[in-house]
């Protein structure tokens, strides 16, 4: 039965699914190398914080969700942004402030806003969204929405005492929110083993009763099964469920991130698990792929991204007369 | 009925009761707001009348639950979340100033955030220097948020319907130290507006300004003032945010002198943006400089004559005014 | 040698050590009986809560203490106090709102303050003097000073953050902390199965790698025994440890409290374990005490009560000029 | 050597080398404040020098490293407690505000708190709602607390000791915008008062009050206004709780006329706070109303132009002034 369960919930990829992940990871490197580079040209500004090394998480756990679900992110949320189905034209042009951008350019790298695709930030206060999230999902509970939500934060942000109450009010209550701890190893420059004096951070959800779980996250596949098995479960009790998925960022911080606090070795110990080539690799070995294929997507993907620079080079700025609009809700009369 | 009696806590129970038989997406959350029937017996059998699902008792975790009914506002939902008191507030400060009151304009305009936060506030049952503070002026700094004080029984009667109807997030300041009071409630439940303060006595001699606990002193002390031959009006701010400027500017400018109060301790309250208010809109109407009795620059200490000295009492509204009105 | 450790740490009780228990348990329930008495004069106000029913705990945790260990307490405090060595006659002086009251009368019930035996409050914010404990016994670590910090706290205390946090970062720092939670089953009208999905609270030691253990908490002799050990771990290992002692408070929350959210019988059930009857059979048995000593010990505690009643009705109000006074510290030169 | 150049955040981290190097019981938490360098390289190269039990990385939890900081300056340490940004700081109000600042005076004096709060604050670097605010008038409001804020480079070197000496909890603002900044640092290491205000520019035609980046800014200003031939005196708050009234007063009391300069939004601000008392105490003085230039009432967007939007610049100060100045 755990077999069978566990088939219906990963269907073999399909060819056209297996190309789309792929093409996936790559958009959020290709369209983050980009950004790093608007940025050195200060056409962004702000903190910008890559996701680069961390793609197979927003990846595999997106393609569990369905348009209903909820997401919420931390600052670190291009790729999830671009996986969730946000237009890379939007993310670029909000980068650049400009009004044509997803949060009216009002938001920057780290607001990224859209009704749309139920995509609730870009949150830049640490663990400042995870209580929002159990809010979201007990409004689902009470209207009885079948659908759940997912709330991504680092591994730093479970020091918080946040955490800890959004876990437990979760549990009390009983509702469907899938919290998708990305554990990259750092919370800026603080080590896991600064952070938290229990390391094992599956151990925490034990604290509050919830089903916990952990996966490899420079491997896609393992994600994509891990997170399949959560929603599952989280769409079949309506409770909460725990995942932390393992992964590492290979770039810095932010953009003003001198990278003291760790050896270049360790990062380059780690690029050899690059989820990208990863995934790459095992679709050539399923013969579903060839290199020929990735050629031919790399270069879609770059076409994309060049495209959403071009276009938020063409978007324009707010008048200064509306800086106050949206400061309070319009009045609908 | 009019000439009935009806306590300060009856009337915000009343309120709260009507909204939740108004609208199925309001529901209560807080602690203690159900099995216990609210701390201050605000909620008392809410719980047996609406069930556990519309009156939900929390644990203590007031930034979890804020920030929860943040959520739930965003999604669909018009939560009335009671932190127990203003002291504890603080604890969930992050999630209103960071989350509430930006979330609308930072993402351009897509998200609001229907939220309605109850409070109890200020001194007056000896609970000393942790459970004693007035923060309205904390509050009433932070863009984004509306911010009410309920200091009559009419506005706890009829403040709380327009507030769930405020599609922004709203914060109601109510008064432990007024629960028992009982006064006659007027009579029409005529629409209440929350985006003004209200003239709740006219005068021509002196604008006494003022908000919560402060408007039935200011009320007490005009009729003793009356009685002296000077005629106070009194306004009551009501919205601590966005202030009623034009309220306050056309009563200075009919009597020509102002006089604030407040139990929020003096520095940057809501006293110093009304007197800095007046002064750039009404210094050429002032016959005298605005005064201002505020609450004492000190943690509220236990003893009954400490706590009645930290605040304002009518008393020396009377005084103060008298003196003023004398050397003008 | 577990069987050696046990009882180098528990040595059988003195009958003086046990005389001394017994008065203090007593003092405790008679002074508080008094407090409430005095409550309904009129001659205290504010919040009161009472300890009835819960002395085994401070009484038996106490005992483990040295006089330079710090002590840190909730609202709920007039016990801890007592068997800290404050005088009930300043303890009722500072109830009374009395200059000659252990915080000058500013503080009341709720903030009993003593320098001379490291009694640091009295604290209204629930779990707010968590952190603090944390701090202090980090500044004993910094100065080598072989000393301990006692943070007692209710069970309603652990959902906030502010646990999480305090625990998390004692564990990191490895401070000597004893983390001991009086769960009494009720925060308020809470009762524990609404505060904590959890609701085995040892477990949530473990999500920070803190040794836990939990103890019947109407039993004296347990809670010494098990108050002994943690302290012993403490002193040895310079590392947090989290106590939990199973309790119940006979009487309301405070004087506020209409009790609608338990039922009497309930309390009557719990009542039959009151430990200080429980107490004082087994020193019957074991012929350390007879009902005359214990009619003794009674007259003794009641005349203590009356004494410091009497010492407060004697004491003075703090002129209202001194209002401001130590808002700020008086200036040193 | 006077002349040499010097950045801000050079005073900032000089100073806190000298007070680690003058007295063990000193040491500094906080998030990355250690093996990343500080968030704004601040502390970089101290955990080097100093070790990681006076260079101590914490993790995110500002409410329990805050509270930490009160235990330990209780235990007799005298720890500088630094929240990485000031929009952070709300995570640990309730410590600050229920226990560093209320500890002194609810013990009836036993137990003072000696702990330095640093934090850095205000717009500049395009960081957005959640990351540009300029908090300094909450904390201004509390009693019990004194706030220091470090407008010039003078105060950033020579500020922290004093606030280490003092006996009771010390908050430091400091400003991201101006790390970078350069300038000449006076020569000598002058004792500097934490409870005086400072007029940075003496002038007789009108009073600019202001603090943090409101100093440099102010005084830009004032160079430009003098080549207009109006000479203003450019006053420094400095210390924002408790307030040096009387540095405010004796100014205008000079020059008739103030102008008040704040990031802060306007609504119960710190400016609010120097209007209302130059009223009180200056308003036969004045030859026309206190104007405030303050932050817009609004979350601080993202996009340049709208950040630059949202705060004083110098130009508009320039031209408020010589409006004012034509009008009286
Ligand atoms: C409450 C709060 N404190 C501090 C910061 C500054 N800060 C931004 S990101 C970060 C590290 C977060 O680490 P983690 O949660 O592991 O997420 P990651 O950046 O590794 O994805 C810190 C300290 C913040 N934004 N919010
Ligand atoms: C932060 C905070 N929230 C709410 C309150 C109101 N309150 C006072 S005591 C209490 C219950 C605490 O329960 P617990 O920690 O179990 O301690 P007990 O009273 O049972 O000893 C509450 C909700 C408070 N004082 N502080
Ligand atoms: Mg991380
Ligand atoms: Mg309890």
């Amino acid at each position: 039965m755990e077999q069978q369960e566990q088939q219906s919930i990963n269907p073999p990829l399909g060819n056209e699914q297996a190309k789309k992940l792929l093409y996936q990871m790559l958009l959020i490197r290709k369209f983050e190398e980009k950004s790093a580079e608007m940025y050195t040209q200060e056409k962004i500004r702000g903190f910008l914080h890559l996701y680069v090394g961390e793609e197979a998480v927003a990846v595999g756990v997106m393609q569990a969700l369905r348009p209903e679900d909820n997401v919420l992110c931390t600052y670190r949320e291009h790729g999830h942004a671009l996986v969730r189905g946000l237009k890379p034209g939007v993310i670029m042009a909000e980068m650049y402030g400009r009004q044509e951008g997803c949060s009216r350019g009002r938001g920057g790298s780290m607001h990224l806003f859209d009704a749309k695709t139920k995509f609730y930030g870009g949150n830049a206060i640490v663990a400042g969204h995870l209580a929002m999230a159990v809010g979201m999902a007990l409004a689902d509970k009470k209207m009885k929405r079948d659908q759940l939500t997912c709330c991504f934060f680092g591994e730093g942000a479970m020091a918080e005492g946040a955490f800890h109450e959004a876990m437990n009010l979760a549990a009390l209550w009983q509702v469907p929110v899938l919290f998708l701890c990305e554990n990259n190893l750092y919370a800026m420059g603080t080590a896991l083993r600064y952070t938290h004096a229990q390391t094992n951070l599956e151990l925490k959800g034990a604290a509050f009763g919830i089903d916990s779980s952990t996966v490899d996250g420079m491997d896609l596949l393992a994600v994509i099964k891990a997170a399949n098995t959560a929603v599952a479960a989280i769409r079949k009790t309506g409770k909460p469920h725990f995942l932390v998925c393992n992964t590492y960022r290979f770039r810095a911080h932010s953009m003003f991130d001198a990278e003291l606090y760790r050896d270049k070795s360790e990062v380059e110990e780690w690029k050899k698990r690059d989820p990208i080539p990863g995934y790459f690799n095992y679709l050539l070995q399923q013969q579903i792929l060839t290199d020929v294929d990735f050629k031919k997507i790399e270069g879609q993907v770059e076409l994309e991204v060049k495209q959403a620079v071009d276009f938020a080079e063409t978007c324009s700025l707010e008048p200064v007369e509306e800086l106050t609009k949206y400061t309070y809700s319009e009045k609908q009369d | 009925m009019p000439g009935q009696l009806i306590t300060y806590r009856e009337c915000i129970k009343q309120a709260i009761r009507e909204a939740l038989q108004a609208d199925e997406r309001v529901f209560i959350m807080g602690e203690d707001v159900g099995r216990y029937g609210g701390a201050f017996a605000v909620s008392k059998n809410l719980l047996q009348e609406f069930g556990p699902e519309r009156i939900m008792d929390t644990p203590l975790s007031e930034a979890g639950f804020v920030g929860a009914g943040i959520g739930a506002a965003l999604g669909g939902m018009r939560p009335i979340v009671e932190v127990m008191t203003v002291n504890f507030s603080l604890l969930a400060l992050d999630q209103i100033a960071n989350n509430a009151a930006t979330l609308l304009h930072m993402s351009g305009g897509q998200f609001n955030v229907p939220l309605v936060i109850r409070m109890s506030s200020g001194v007056g049952r000896q609970l000393a220097a942790q459970h004693s503070h007035s923060w309205e002026p904390l509050f009433a700094h932070l863009p984004g948020l509306r911010i009410l004080s309920v200091g009559t029984h009419e506005d706890a009667r009829y403040m709380l319907a327009p507030a769930l109807a405020d599609p922004d997030p709203v914060i109601i300041f109510e008064y432990t130290s007024m629960l028992n009071l009982e006064k006659e409630l007027p009579d029409s439940a005529e629409s209440i507006e929350i985006s003004k303060a209200k003239v709740r006595r006219a005068g021509k001699d002196i604008s006494i300004i003022t908000y919560g606990t402060g408007v039935y002193k200011a009320l007490e002390a005009a009729t003793e003032l009356a009685a002296a031959g000077i005629d106070a009006e009194v306004v009551d701010l009501r919205v601590l945010r966005p202030l009623d400027e034009e309220t306050i500017v056309a009563s200075v400018a009919k009597t020509n002198r102002a006089f604030l109060v407040e139990d929020a301790s003096r520095s940057v309250s809501v006293s110093s943006e009304v007197s800095a208010r007046i002064m750039e809109r009404c210094f050429y109407d002032l016959d005298a400089p605005v005064q201002r009795l505020c609450g004492a620059e000190v943690p509220i200490p236990y003893p009954k004559h400490l706590e009645d000295a930290s605040v304002p009492q009518p008393a020396q509204i009377v005084t103060a005014i008298k003196t003023l009105l004398q050397h003008a």
